[in-house]
């Protein structure tokens, strides 16, 4: 017990510091620009991989949670593209204020989506936002006047490296830990209640129902965020960019392998698969993909409660117990045993 | 009671067997359990002493690490539930195993799986409805929708079915009427009496399950602890304290 | 199988004339089969009441409804008062209504003390405390019941991990965790333990003697019933057969053919 | 008139070939629980096979199901064996993610093989029939396709209904640990289940050759049609996925007919919208299935 | 950063494309070794620096792959045989500094911004796709660093007012152009258009529906369809219906195969077939067989047509070259490639100076022939002096039938039915 929370406590110091140096990495940039410590495009990659940290989050806080696995989330990151793209382009509005106008959009669809297909059970939520998804794709197409159709929105540039990482590091913090927050409060303990057994949650006193909608709302909201600061860093949407299957695919992997329904899994999981697919491909070019189809099938299978699975319970994953058999010493985990105190 | 307990070898012998769910721990830490031709025999204990992971891994569910089965002289360690049956062992187990989806009789022609005789499928059929009218009247039921007792019922006459040698029940009266409870305990009884039909079981309903069995272990932290007739164990003080809730 | 009748000589604490629960006429299809006709019934305040019947007269079909996770067909419902007929399950769970599963459900992949934790009353939550950690004296609470339960070494088992008889006491925690006015259990005694059925017993007494809880039982556990209750109510075919003291149950002849069974060997059945 | 006729028989030949084509996910779905999102990929196998017996030794099209079924049959027995047999306890994401990744590497694997150039195999039968002197047309492709369609899901139904192994297939879909009890070799069964799946699934990939071209990406959108059926008709049901393939195909068909312009975006879109609102209001699809209420 | 491949191609630097990964970045900056064949030319001790993200892996590698051919090819003609950018008295060695996008918007922005600031690249050569180009030319725009490239076709690029974006290659509006010319000339009176409704396709079909109107023909249907769409019929049993001379089919080399199937199906009978993408392909006739016979494609460049200038010559001379050269015949992509950095070449030259805005200026001025067609770019930096191309497959053969400058047989109108072939 007492090891586990010093191991708690040495992570979150960690995440600390690690979040200060995040944060003073692009000083350089307006400090001295011509020293190219700190690079555009290293500020670029990483405020990438923020925001794949903080769609994680969203849609682990969500699906990873709640358990609805929500395989069509791209829909909203999509909406918030749009929405931002269509009130800054069409309406003239400030990009701040259309960041957070597409988010609304992407929460209020939620909203409706949200009633109406939470109600499924399973695969067949999934298969309904999947659905979704590729209806709103094909209706994004359709309404030409408002959204340019196939040939999309051209966004004004705007491209300024170091606000677009702060904005995407410091939104991905508060993110993870408004979750880290919830996750300790009986609205987060109840939403995997609904996971493991919804009916039995909703008559031990769990409105399910307005819970599954908030948690679903508030993910999608924040992934709107997120849609609208990509639209306007990438100056140009259509619906084939924006409304991209693998975007979903690749937020699932990324939590699966940090560790689903987990805090920190998605942070873990996103930054070490971006880190791995980039090794992948520099090394296996033509068979990039066929590799990373390998791994990540490997990963699943033998890893499935992820990274932070097999830090928190070597038990939990064949490769924990590997690992323990062969390193572990340390900690024992306290093991169960039958109860036989029959009398005082 | 115990009329024809004494002759003969044992027809299922667990010796000293160890057995768990993962692989660094035990459940099952040195079970000693032997069932004689044509005997009841009951196992009672507290809850998660391990009864029923004994009977999983009877029947091949999770691996014996230690120790042997034997069963009619045949080492069965380890065996596969399919050939566990083709030896003539049935298992009723403790949480539900119905196909929800089938009508009673196609779930008992289930029970038949391996019979290829269509004839005798159809004779044990009629043998089991007279066992159970409730099942005959619903043969036609899907039995997802029929109750709890409904359902156990069906279980234990689908495990009869195969015409084993030897049935495992676990908690057969678990959620059955008094009636029910009283009829299956007599019937398990009478089939034992006429056909020879031996039986292991475990019961939480100790003092019913006793009284009609031939002998008894009591089963304590994966070990059994104590052993004896179903009389003696009823009237020993020490188990009625511990575990039959005695006054 | 008469036996001495613990609760009939035991007062009744607090009973009123106003029902606490009271259902009207209540009746459940499933699509032909009548599984509850025209039943009417009532629960006081402050007793302890039995609902026993053959296998499929429509028990959980009864609670399934009184907890609104099923609706009925046909009838009211009441509690406290209130016409909770067209509830939502959680709807009446903030009312003060708890109830333990035949099937059992439990949060598998959570450890025994979250479970717990988890099954705390929500009617009594804010929206602000909802979004709080849980308190010390919540914890305190729920590790008082699992060690009541004698479930202390699994406290941190997964619940799925958990052998059928602890995960029947579990369902008990969960339902006596959130301190309910009135507490339905359904055959929560099945495949327990008996020594651990008669701590059971003794605390249903207690909670009822002491704190005034109201109870309704399913059981087929005919000592347990006649100990604890004191009026029973007979189920068959989804339709009243009989109510009244243990006693008076017991000794009437339709409840013993359709339930108990005559004591002397009669051949049907088996 | 003739083109809402037109219509309607084009609709009811894409529907018969959709039903074909999504038996084999649907089955492995309800007997093992695994969503098989490389299902479009073992399509595209099928086809790419086809392609090669025309291509390199001229043979008909249709003729090839005579090596893909096999062929498809022991590569699905083996991946099962391998693959499957580990995902299938788990939670359905589980499946969901390995068979995805199952399905990239397929692809990418073909890519590399057959470069991403799409291909066509030729038939003798292209070309199409006209009723009587009305512009209306029938096919010739589409509607062998169709017939044999029919005659494979007959066959197929006969199977699960009468043979053991049918039965057997059942009984695992719906408890597997009873399944086990009564002898069932569950590990067994579900290999056959799979290798008969996949071997049917490659038949659709030799049945839909001849319309479309063939190329290694194929597989994704066909997986999410499969997908869209199976939810919308119920689990392994073979009449709910002849309904069920023909309901899309004729409101994909009667939409893109009649709606000028954005009319073929417009019937992928009301597919996908039929869908959620079918499940919204019958999840358990619209002809139950073999996890659900099963018709004799 | 990311470990995106990186490549450093010079004039010794001929052979397939050596890969490395993120340790040689220093190669890039390291001037490459001279090796002897190249002492024969006067030594240009300066030195202009090009960068291009292009796809090596991902959903373009094959068309990355011609591109970065056909940029190799003007590189090593123009350090080897040119002798380097003549720029008034100075000449100029060219280096190009490649990354790999991977097909992905991220990574191409990503990599650009790179090009600009870390590798202080004089200007950039395009990328392949209209997407791609898309969002990278805004990173060019706002580093003012000219862009020129051969390979997005896509009219959005130049609407948006950029002053840095050059395309030398034929936009998607005027795709269609020749060939619904040749075709009214024919007599052709009605035509059907459908389109896969994404930015590039979208372009083509606007085009065509402008092209038809201004060549005196009535356009009866115009449709569109998603991307991967698996099933056309629907589309062709309305244009059968209307009976139109001419069908204009707009997306993927699939659709195409799509459009020849589902018309031989329904007896479909237009007068002429033009499908954008596919017939030009020297695969698409032996896939299809002779349905494919009388099929119309636009095309941005052929080695058979008649353009010709003072470097590569005839488009045959420039074929022969660069087949010596890789070992394959040149898709039109790689043409486009090498006439875009040729291009560039040019107007440097002119500009007399390397200095940005003089050589943007000499850009927009440039007007001039080449192997690949005029180039002479508006002042949205489209190159609107070259026409496209129609090819047309006659017994399984792709022949030129349009424009009539470059035309090597004449068009065949209308084509036979179905039933009749
Ligand atoms: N969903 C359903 N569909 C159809 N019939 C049902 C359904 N649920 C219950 N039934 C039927 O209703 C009757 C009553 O069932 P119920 O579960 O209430 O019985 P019970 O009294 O609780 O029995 P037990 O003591 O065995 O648990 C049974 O005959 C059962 O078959
Ligand atoms: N699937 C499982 N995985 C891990 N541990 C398990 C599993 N099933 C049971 N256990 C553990 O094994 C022990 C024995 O369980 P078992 O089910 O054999 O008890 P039992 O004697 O049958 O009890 P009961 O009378 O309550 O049914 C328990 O402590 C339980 O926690
Ligand atoms: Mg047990
Ligand atoms: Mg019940």
């Amino acid at each position: 017990m007492l090891a586990t929370w010093r191991r708690y406590k040495l992570t979150r110091w960690l995440a600390l510091v690690l979040l200060i140096v995040l944060i003073l990495l692009p000083l350089p940039q307006f400090l001295a620009p011509e020293r190219k410590l700190v690079t555009n495009s290293l500020l670029f990659s990483f405020t990438q991989l923020f925001m794949l940290i903080w769609m994680a989050s969203n849609w682990n806080a969500f699906s990873g949670f709640t358990g609805y696995v929500d395989f069509g989330h791209a829909v909203f990151f999509g909406l918030g593209a749009y929405g931002t793209g269509v009130l800054m382009v069409k309406l003239g509005v400030p990009f701040p204020i259309a960041v957070l106008g597409g988010a609304i959009v992407a929460a209020i669809f939620a909203f409706l989506i949200g009633s109406a297909t939470l109600r499924l059970k399973g695969p067949y939520f999934s298969i309904a936002m999947l659905g979704t998804f590729v209806a709103m794709r094909e209706i994004v197409r359709i309404i030409k006047p408002i959204t340019g159709g196939g040939s999309g929105l051209t966004l004004p540039p705007y491209l300024n490296r170091p606000l677009f990482y702060y904005v995407t590091l410091i939104g991905m913090a508060i993110v993870v830990l408004l979750i880290w927050l919830m996750r300790r409060t009986q609205f987060g303990a109840s939403l995997i209640a609904i996971r493991e057994d919804e009916v039995g949650a909703e008559m031990r006193g769990i409105n399910t129902t307005r819970h599954k909608i908030t948690i679903f709302c508030l993910a999608c909201f924040s992934t709107g965020i997120v849609g609208g600061l990509w639209a306007y860093q990438n100056t140009f949407i259509d619906p084939d960019i924006v409304f991209f299957e693998s975007r979903t695919i690749e937020l699932v992997m990324m939590t699966i392998l940090g560790g689903l329904g987990t805090v920190a899994g998605p942070v873990v999981g996103a930054t070490v698969l971006y880190w791995l697919r980039d090794i992948i491909w520099a090394n296996f070019l033509d068979y990039h993909l066929i590799v990373q189809g390998i791994m990540l099938i490997l990963i699943v299978l033998f890893v499935p409660e992820g990274i932070m699975g097999i830090i928190g319970d070597p038990d939990s994953t064949s490769l924990g117990r590997l690992w323990k058999k062969h390193f572990g010493q340390g900690e024992e985990t306290e093991q169960p045993t039958t109860t036989t105190e029959v009398q005082s | 009671m115990t009329m024809d307990s004494n002759n003969g070898r044992p027809l299922l012998e667990i010796q000293d067997v160890y057995s768990g769910y993962r692989t660094d721990f035990d459940i099952l830490k040195g079970v000693n359990i032997h069932v004689k031709p044509g005997e009841i025999v009951c196992v009672i204990g507290p809850n998660g002493a391990g009864k029923s992971t004994v009977f999983k891994a009877l029947y091949g569910f999770i691996t014996v690490r230690q120790g042997r089965v034997l069963f009619d002289d045949r080492d069965i360690t380890n065996i596969r539930p399919q050939d566990a049956l083709k030896s003539g062992i049935t298992i009723v187990p403790q949480l539900r195993s119905v196909f929800p989806q089938m009508t009673v009789k196609e779930n008992l022609e289930m029970g038949m799986y391996l019979e290829r005789d269509k004839k005798r499928i159809n004779r044990q059929i009629d043998y089991i409805f007279d066992l159970f009218p409730r099942l005959a009247e619903r043969a036609k039921q899907k039995v997802g929708t029929m109750s709890g007792g409904e359902q156990r019922m069906l279980e234990i006459g689908r495990a009869l079915m195969w015409e084993p040698k030897l049935v495992l029940m676990d908690e057969p009266s678990a959620g059955l009427a008094p009636l029910i409870t009283k009829s299956i305990f007599r019937g398990i009884k009478q089939l034992n009496q006429q056909i020879g039909l031996t039986v292991l079981m475990i019961e939480q309903n100790a003092r019913q399950g006793l009284e009609i069995s031939d002998r008894g272990y009591v089963l304590e932290l994966g070990r059994n602890s104590y052993e004896g007739t179903g009389q003696e164990l009823l009237h020993n003080s020490e188990v009625r304290r511990a575990f039959l809730g005695g006054h | 199988m008469t036996v001495a009748l613990h609760s009939a000589e035991s007062p009744s604490p607090a009973r009123t004339d106003q029902p606490l629960l009271e259902g009207r006429g209540v009746s459940k299809f499933f699509g032909g089969l009548a599984a509850l006709t025209d039943v009417d019934f009532q629960v006081y305040r402050g007793e302890v009441m039995g609902l026993i019947g053959p296998n499929g007269s429509g028990k959980t079909t009864l609670f399934d409804c009184l907890s609104c996770v099923q609706r009925v067909s046909q009838g009211e419902i009441h509690f406290k008062g209130t016409d909770i007929t067209k509830f939502k399950p959680y709807q009446v769970a903030h009312l003060g209504l708890a109830r333990t599963f035949q099937v059992i459900r439990v949060y598998r992949k959570l450890t025994v003390l979250e479970n717990m934790l988890l099954s705390l009353q929500w009617g009594n939550l804010t929206m602000r405390n909802k979004f709080r950690p849980n308190s010390a004296e919540t914890e305190a609470r729920a590790r008082q019941l699992i060690d009541f339960l004698l479930l202390k070494r699994v406290t941190d088992e997964k619940a799925g991990n958990l052998s059928g008889g602890q995960q029947r006491l579990l369902e008990i925690g969960m339902a006596l965790m959130p301190d309910p006015d009135l507490l339905l259990l359904d055959e929560a005694t099945s495949g327990v333990n008996p020594t651990l059925i008669e701590e059971i017993k003794s605390r249903i007494r207690i909670l009822n003697e002491e704190q005034g809880k109201t109870f309704l039982l399913i059981e087929h556990n005919v000592q347990f019933i006649s100990d604890l209750c004191s009026r029973v109510f007979v189920l068959n075919y989804g339709e009243k057969l009989a109510e009244g003291t243990p006693d008076e149950i017991m000794n009437n002849q339709e409840v013993i053919e359709a339930y108990f069974g005559a004591e002397a060997g009669d051949d049907d059945g088996f | 008139m003739e083109q809402l006729t037109q219509a309607t028989i084009n609709g009811v030949m894409l529907g018969g070939y959709y039903a074909v084509m999504v038996l084999g996910f649907s089955i492995i779905w309800g007997v093992m629980g695994v969503i098989n999102l490389a299902h479009g990929e073992f399509i595209m196998i099928g086809a790419y096979l086809t392609w090669i017996m025309n291509k390199q030794f001229g043979w008909e099209p249709l003729t090839a199901i005579i090596v893909v079924v096999p062929v498809m049959f022991v590569l699905g027995y083996i991946l099962q064996r391998i693959l499957i047999n580990r995902i299938i306890d788990r939670p359905y994401l589980i499946s969901l993610l390995v068979t995805f990744s199952l399905a990239i590497i397929i692809a990418n694997a073909t890519k590399l093989i057959f470069t991403a150039t799409p291909r066509t195999v030729n038939t003798v039968y292209s070309g199409f029939w006209r009723i009587g002197e009305t512009s209306i047309t029938v096919p010739k492709t589409r509607a062998i396709v169709l017939i044999a369609a029919l005659i494979i899901m007959g066959l197929l139904w006969l199977f699960l209904q009468r043979t053991r192994l049918g039965k057997s297939i059942r009984a695992a879909a719906q408890n597997r640990e009873a399944a086990r009890i009564v002898g069932i070799e569950i590990a067994a069964v579900y290999a056959l289940t799979f290798a008969i799946c996949i071997a049917l699934t490659g038949a659709a990939g030799v049945l839909i050759s001849p319309t479309t071209p063939i190329y290694p990406f194929m597989g994704g959108p066909l997986t999410l049609k499969a997908f869209a059926i199976t939810a919308m008709s119920g689990l392994g049901s073979i009449p709910g996925a002849l309904a069920g393939g023909v309901v899309l195909g004729l409101v994909e068909t009667l939409i893109a007919t009649f709606v000028p312009g954005v009319g073929t975006n417009l019937g992928i879109v009301s597919s996908f919208v039929i869908l959620v609102v079918v499940l919204v209001v019958r999840p358990q699809g619209l002809f139950g299935g073999l996890k659900a209420a099963e018709a004799h | 950063g990311s470990s995106d491949t990186e490549e450093t191609a010079t004039d010794t630097d001929t052979a397939a494309e050596t890969t490395t990964d993120e340790g040689s970045a220093e190669v890039a900056d390291a001037p490459a070794a001279e090796s002897d064949d190249t002492m024969m030319e006067e030594a240009c001790t300066d030195v202009i620096t090009l960068g291009a993200a292009v796809s090596e892996t991902g959903k373009y590698a094959r068309e990355g792959k011609d591109t970065r051919q056909g940029y190799n090819t003007w590189l090593n003609w123009v350090n080897n045989e040119y002798g380097g950018i003549k720029v008034g008295d100075n000449c100029y060695k060219v280096e190009i500094v490649y990354y790999d996008d991977e097909g992905d918007p991220d990574t191409a922005a990503s990599l650009v911004e790179r090009l600009i600031t870390e590798d202080e690249v004089d200007y950039l050569l395009g990328p392949y796709s209209s997407g791609l180009t898309m969002s990278t030319s805004a990173i060019a725009e706002k580093y003012g660093v000219i862009m020129i490239e051969g390979n997005g076709a896509s009219e959005d690029i130049f609407s948006r007012g950029f002053q840095n974006i050059f395309a030398v290659l034929t936009p998607a509006g005027n795709y269609t152009e020749s060939a619904l010319k040749a075709l009214a000339d024919q007599g052709a009176k009605t035509v059907v258009i459908a389109y896969e409704d994404t930015a590039f396709p979208t372009s083509v079909g606007a085009g065509a529906e402008k092209w038809a109107k201004e060549y005196g023909m009535d356009v009866l249907a115009v449709e569109t369809y998603p991307i991967d769409v698996a099933d056309v019929t629907a589309i062709m049993t309305k244009f059968r219906d209307l009976n139109p001379d001419v069908f204009v089919g707009g997306g993927h080399y699939n659709d195409a195969l799509l459009f020849v199937r589902a018309s031989q199906e329904l007896g479909f009978n237009p007068g002429a077939m033009v499908i954008t993408v596919g017939p030009s392909n020297p695969e698409f006739p032996t896939e299809v067989g002779d349905a494919a016979n009388y099929i119309i494609g636009p095309t941005q460049w052929e080695r058979t047509m008649s353009w010709e200038d003072e470097y590569f010559g005839t488009p045959e001379e420039y074929a022969v070259r660069y087949e010596g050269e890789w070992g394959e015949p040149p898709s039109y992509q790689a043409a486009e490639s090498t006439a875009t950095a040729l291009a560039l070449q040019l107007a440097i030259e002119a500009a007399g100076t390397t200095d940005m805005d003089a050589v943007r200026q000499a850009l927009f001025d440039l007007d001039v022939m080449t192997f690949y067609g005029p180039i002479n770019f508006d002042e949205t930096g489209k190159n609107a002096g070259k026409p496209m191309g129609a090819i047309q497959i006659q017994d399984g053969v792709i022949n030129v039938v349009a424009p009539t400058e470059a035309a090597v047989t004449d068009l065949q109108y209308p084509m036979p039915a179905w039933e009749e072939r």
